[in-house]
């Protein structure tokens, strides 16, 4: 599995696009990704928005390179400002340096003094008067063709996308942004643009996909016919993208009143014998523990997309935090031994999500697959995935023994199962501790039985080398799970590049934990970094409750809603062993 | 696969598991699972055909000893568990079964939504105006004057929760109410329920002799309802708002749209991948 | 502590905090604002005697906006919040607003309950037939042909939920709907529904126009009801059934014992303890 | 705190009186209690029954002995079976040896042999037709008097407490049993009382109480005056114990529609300025995280007591396990620092529930208390509690300061906090994220100085040495939690009396782990045995989690349904290092 999916990005450009209400541009930001994958190039977008439901102001910030692109940069090239209102409220976001540029409107007005004193360079442009002159035109277009100039991105490849995802406006839409985006790039001085972007290259398919879009795929990709689920940010855009499709697969999605009926109904549906998933994030998921405690104990398949956001409570259910894993791993009343997953990135959201589907069905248990707002409500372009060689199913059951065991204690632990319809397969599912037969039972030898079992079934599996992403050997091994993979592998890239010797370890399994293989992949690492973004070091304690470290083990725990940045990383790495 | 005939000669009896039941003597819901086992044996179904569904309480035990699939899920959710396998298995035909705690206290919500969403679903409230697994406590349907629960030593002071009206009022498109005390009526509401397109939901008072002595006495209560069966929501909401509480029958029946899951043009996933194509 | 007097002075406007809502321009939600607070200075409440408690949802955010006492909870809970303060604070004037998402989908149970239970609280429900704060989809008021949230793309096909009729028939002893279009009215309407004693429900009628733009047609749709305020139940029922939706005004105000928390003989908690001694 | 609370018990004796439905075993076990109290001794009983409702088999079991009880012992001196239907579904629980004695009417049939296969002698005796001798006698009457007789008890502790426990059922009915009782006494040759019995000692003020009472009472005394709950096996009692004396004492009890709705009124009395409590057990326990999450992230005070039963989902209702830790302490969304605390006995009940109301009041935050149905569904005779000298409680802020800031990031990290009707603390309580002032805020500061003030509220508080009772000292180092530490005191006293040396280290006080104490509290211990009521090691993994065990600390996990036994841990410790 050492693809060469996580790469260095010295030849990445970061730019933001700010503006407030109606001022369009998150609009822009979509054109300028899908013009990068036009271009031949790699792309990420992740956006940033005010408290208000509709008409706050919004950044788009996009980073493409010639290589696939995993997290964001440190800083930000370019920061172009359809207005200055409210733009504040992103400075903490949008990191500036001498060697940044703003474009801007002096008609606008002034550049507040917080982003002017980074000593970033100011290219003024009239992108105003310029939009005004074109029938239609607006100025987001215009900024968008000065970025194309800026960056070397070839006109075309812009212009295309506007009209790709301006079509639904109308022709009139598009031709006005076309035009807009012309006007834009011969606004632009020459000579005025970036020596360092990467160049285009020759155009190759490349799929423009959402975290959140690739979590739906992979649950489609796994078997998934049956969602309930209740809408949440940030992980509705999941069941949007899933409702019309799955009508298309012959499958169901149904929005249930609230999450207990959610997770519940997909119990019901995967007794059925259709594999079935609800989503959710935080608040959410706490309303699930029981129902999923539930499925753990009867042994019926259960998978639930956690989009992670701002914790605890309400929290800030805009913006990313990883602070979940507790709840994912240990929130049930009594022992009730389950799956939980996190994909490393957008791309792996497909991969992961199908992974988790497939053991689910597999083991008969509930897998927990945490993502988080950065993944899911960003948008990356990368390389059209392949699908995926491992197919993991229940095993059905069509003609069980005499007499039908539901839950016999078998030699790998798995109970054979049957789906309503199979006629001698009759059994009652329960949630109340039960013999082999499936009759209630509070004896201590039937007890301890059921849990060995449902304990084994899951450390005794064979999950292959896809428990974890290895990279590289040295001194300093970097220990990392879920969103925050991208951000060390760069890191662990920049540090190699500067001549260490780093190896990262990002876990996609978090449980059952690969504990021994873990120990071993840690091997004699001098130094040990565990890196997560939350507040209380779960990630890190986690291991150590596993006893996975060795005692000279640091955390790097922060929490949202900032991003972890790679700068950050390889700033703990140099300053040596106190972090 | 059991063929039509072989299902033709199963007697009630031949739908009863082997589990002994749990429940005290004299308990109500021994009746009600006798009436199940009539109507199933009634309308000849496929035992494999069937899935019974229920939450926590004495009632909600009542899938282990019925022999069909059956799924003992958790307090209060049971409307939920079968709502996901209908919609995911429209070919079987699932009961919900459970007590009056389970149903309207903290399954409240979900028996609100299922009448309103109108899927095909029979749910059978076995209703004792107590909560009997956790001894004793006051339901959402006991008296406000009753006084023998700890926790509410003075009663509840609460106005009864009245399943018939909220069933109505949420869109419910068939509702009936039987007596466990006569289990041959009740097998016959509970064949119409099923045979109802629509959510059916048939209210059973079902005595609780441990905790509600006194219940005994419903035998001599309980009447047939004065009203024929109405499909007019208002004439039936005057039935059942006038109404003791104690009338048997089918009190309402109206043909609504039943719940399906949208089906689209179909389409291979590969297809629907080249979507994300740029 | 304001004196009577300082509180006879206090404008609507004094009962707004400083926090600006993050509502889109012509929300509904502003007149409600404006509304509660209307009829908190109409009443001259000492702002720290009054609570205001939500859920979440963009109704739920009111509570910041008004100067009082509040509570911003989770998301459906507000009136098991509500009913606890006002259990253990009786001396509190205590609202609960929020949205049909917030009390009708996941807070179904709690509205059902607190109807029953009849505490002197207050709930003013925002219907805007909408989920908005999670940009557009369906809610249990919304029609079953509305088709624009992805979610469900054919509409959702399920019969709408009556939040009047399931507060009737819950046991709700007041039943008013008002319009956010007509602040002033709406104003009135909590003005009697916080003098009402007992459990008082105001479900208001406030348009999302971002996710639900033909909204704005409400102000042309709304008129008085057309019966008298009863207190036959029966009535009551049939006006809100065969009502449109649309009308407004006191459905129905019922006398009913309120609920407290009962007193027994004060003890000291060492008398208590002697219980334990043998 | 080195009080001789926990006490070896070579002078106890363990008796189990058995019967179905009907037959009166639970009504003895409870006289028999209580007369082991005016005799001037300590006892403990606890009960078993078959999964009926009503009629099923049961049988209590009473261990008495002249020091306190706070555990089972390893074996049964005494079984006297009422009748033997369905007494094999107690086999598991009732050890018996050949040093055992039975005591059965031979009218009610054979002895099963599984029974006296294990070497237990019988004695015969005709219950049945001394019973029929007096009108209105039963047999279970009878049988105690005979228990009385082989355990020399005096007759007259015995008959009082019959009269006491049976006086609501009328003169009539104590009058025969006072009868049964003394024919019983009588029906046993002289020279058949176990001679080790303890001694009847002179009668001293003793308290009769349930440790469900006992949480109860610990929540009156730490001031809790609201309390809002859902039924559930085995916490009922305690609303049962409560609902009457709340009302004495000026409070509410209110039986909530479900979980959700008691987590959440609680929340809105405790707002309202009134310390509030709920209890539940498991599958109750995981509906209320979410709520809980939002009384950490609004800092309003809450406390639950979890009452463990049998787990994983409905799991086994009506019997004991410690496998809630791991929701209580983990289970929560985002990052939410909270108290867990745990009693150690049935006396501890009452203490430690009560100092969990009073942390949660002080530091404005979560407080889960962790008994299980051992303790609380069983009885001790104690002696009378003191009050416990430590006063906490919420620190109110009459006059706020101009402008109020509700969540203000003070030097002890506790904000000032008002009531409704005080006329300058008017705020909002909110789950958002919020800066100082209670505004929602997503700013990265805000959310940091929150997350900071939320933890370190917890870990600055000097909670002194009540987080744990730490007894002896010794190269072996016991280490338990919550029920358990009754039979690891009792195994550590057996221990020494064969001259090992031990120290135990019962922990009461979970979250936030006194980690640094701890690990001096350990020492250079030899060998850490880690000791608890589950089956994934709950407790073990989260003391590696906090880095708190030197990495040779062995785990001894067992889950219910039966006790741990005192044995069980003598033994291990003798086997030497290979748990
Ligand atoms: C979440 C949760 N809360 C509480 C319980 C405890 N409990 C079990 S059954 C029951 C009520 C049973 O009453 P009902 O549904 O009327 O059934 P009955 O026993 O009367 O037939 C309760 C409260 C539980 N198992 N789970
Ligand atoms: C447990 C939980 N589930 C889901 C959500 C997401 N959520 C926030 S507000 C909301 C619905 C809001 O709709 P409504 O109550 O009608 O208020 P409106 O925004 O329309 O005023 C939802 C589903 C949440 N915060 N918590
Ligand atoms: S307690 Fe009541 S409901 Fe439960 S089994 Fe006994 S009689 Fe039936
Ligand atoms: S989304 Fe709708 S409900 Fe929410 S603030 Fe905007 S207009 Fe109001
Ligand atoms: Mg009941
Ligand atoms: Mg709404």
């Amino acid at each position: 599995m050492n693809h060469s999916y996580f790469t260095p990005h010295e030849n990445a450009v970061s730019i933001t696009i700010t503006g407030s209400g109606g001022s369009g541009a998150v609009t822009a930001g979509l054109v300028l990704l899908e013009s990068v994958a036009r271009a031949g190039l790699y792309g990420l977008m992740g956006r940033s928005v005010g408290p208000q439901i509709r008409g706050g102001e919004s950044a788009a910030m996009v980073r493409f390179s010639s290589q696939p692109v995993d997290c964001p940069g440190d800083r930000f090239d370019l920061l172009v400002a359809l207005d200055w209102r409210n733009v504040l409220r992103f400075v903490d976001e949008i990191p500036l340096d001498e060697r940044s540029l703003i474009i801007a409107d002096p008609a606008a007005g002034d550049a507040p003094e917080a982003l002017t004193q980074s000593g970033a360079q100011l290219l003024t442009l009239p992108i105003k008067e310029i939009a005004s002159g074109v029938k239609g035109g607006r100025i987001n277009m215009v900024a968008l063709g000065a970025v194309g100039a800026v960056c070397a991105l070839p006109p075309d490849a812009m212009t295309e996308s506007a009209a790709h995802t301006l079509a639904p406006k109308g022709d009139a839409v598009v031709a006005a942004a076309t035009e807009c985006i012309l006007k834009g790039y011969d606004s632009v001085a020459e000579g005025r643009s970036f020596a360092a972007a990467p160049r285009p290259e020759r155009a190759r398919a490349r799929w423009n996909i959402s975290g959140n879009e690739a979590s739906g795929l992979g649950a489609l990709r796994g078997g998934v016919r049956f969602v309930a689920a209740y809408p949440i940010t940030p992980a509705t855009e999941i069941l949007e993208w899933l409702a019309p499709r799955l009508e298309q697969l012959d499958g169901t999605l149904l929005q249930a009143e609230d999450e207990l009926a959610s997770v519940n109904m997909i119990i019901g549906a995967s007794f059925g014998g259709v594999p079935a998933l609800t989503t959710t994030s935080g608040p959410g998921l706490s309303l699930m523990m029981e129902g999923l405690g539930l499925a753990v104990a009867s042994e019926i398949p259960a998978v639930v997309v956690n989009v992670m956001r701002g914790g605890p409570s309400t929290g800030i259910p805009t913006k990313s935090e990883q602070a979940d894993l507790n709840i994912a791993i240990y929130g049930f009343h009594g022992d009730a031994p389950h799956l939980v997953l996190a994909p490393l990135s957008i791309t792996d959201c497909i991969a992961t999500t199908q992974w988790g589907v497939g053991l689910a069905e597999r083991l008969q248990t509930v897998a927990i697959v945490l993502t988080d707002q950065s993944l899911g409500q960003a948008r990356a372009v990368i390389d059209p995935p392949e699908m995926p060689l491992f197919t993991l199913s229940r095993q059905l059951a069509d003609q069980p023994t005499d007499p039908y065991l539901r839950y016999r204690v078998t030699a790998e632990a798995v109970s054979p199962v049957t789906a309503p319809g199979t006629a001698d397969g009759i059994y009652t599912g329960d949630g109340l501790e039960h013999n082999e037969r499936g009759a209630p039972s509070s004896i201590a030898a039937d007890h301890l039985a059921q849990l060995e079992k449902r304990q084994r079934k899951l450390e005794g599996f064979d999950y292959g080398k896809r428990w974890a992403e290895i990279e590289g050997e040295g001194d300093i091994c970097l220990l990392t799970w879920g969103s925050s993979a991208g951000v060390v592998f760069e890191a662990a890239n920049r540090l190699r590049a500067q001549g260490q010797t780093v190896r990262v370890l990002a876990v996609r399994l978090l449980a059952p934990l690969r504990t021994q293989i873990l120990r071993e992949a840690i091997g004699t690492a001098q130094r040990v970094l565990v890196v997560e973004q939350n507040h209380q070091a779960q990630f890190f304690h986690y291991l150590n409750a596993q006893q996975a470290l060795p005692p000279s083990a640091e955390s790097y725990a922060r929490p949202g809603p900032l991003p972890i940045r790679p700068g950050e990383i390889v700033d703990l790495v140099q300053q040596g062993g106190d972090v | 696969m059991s063929t039509a005939q072989d299902r033709k000669n199963l007697k009630p009896k031949d739908y009863k598991s082997e589990i002994k039941p749990i429940w005290c003597p004299g308990c109500g819901h021994f009746s009600v699972l006798s009436a199940i086992t009539k109507a199933l044996a009634h309308l000849g179904l496929a035992k494999e055909q069937v899935a019974l569904i229920s939450g926590i309480g004495c009632s909600s035990r009542i899938p282990a000893y019925v022999d069909t699939y059956g799924f003992h899920g958790v307090h209060g959710r049971a409307l939920a568990v079968a709502s996901g396998l209908k919609a995911a298995r429209p070919d079987l035909t699932v009961l919900t079964a459970g007590g009056d705690g389970d149903g309207f206290s903290i399954g409240g919500n979900h028996f609100l939504h299922a009448c309103r969403r109108n899927m095909d679903l029979t749910y059978i409230a076995m209703d004792n105006e107590v909560y009997g697994m956790t001894k004793g406590q006051a339901s959402p349907t006991t008296a406000p004057d009753w006084s023998h629960s700890k926790l509410t030593p003075h009663g509840t002071g609460i106005r009864r929760f009245q399943p018939a009206a909220i069933a109505l009022a949420s869109g419910a498109s068939f509702i009936a109410r039987g007596f466990s005390g006569d289990p041959s009526g009740l097998a016959r509401l509970v064949v119409e329920a099923i045979q109802h397109p629509g959510f059916s939901f048939v209210h059973v008072l079902s005595p609780c002799p441990t905790f509600r002595p006194e219940q005994r006495a419903w035998k001599q209560q309980v009447h047939p309802c004065d009203l024929e069966t109405t499909d007019n929501p208002i004439d039936a909401a005057h039935a059942i708002q006038s109404d003791d509480g104690r009338s048997l029958g089918i009190f309402y029946i109206e043909s609504l749209p039943v719940w399906r899951s949208e089906k689209a043009a179909q389409r291979s996933l590969s297809r629907i991948e080249q979507e994300f194509l740029v």
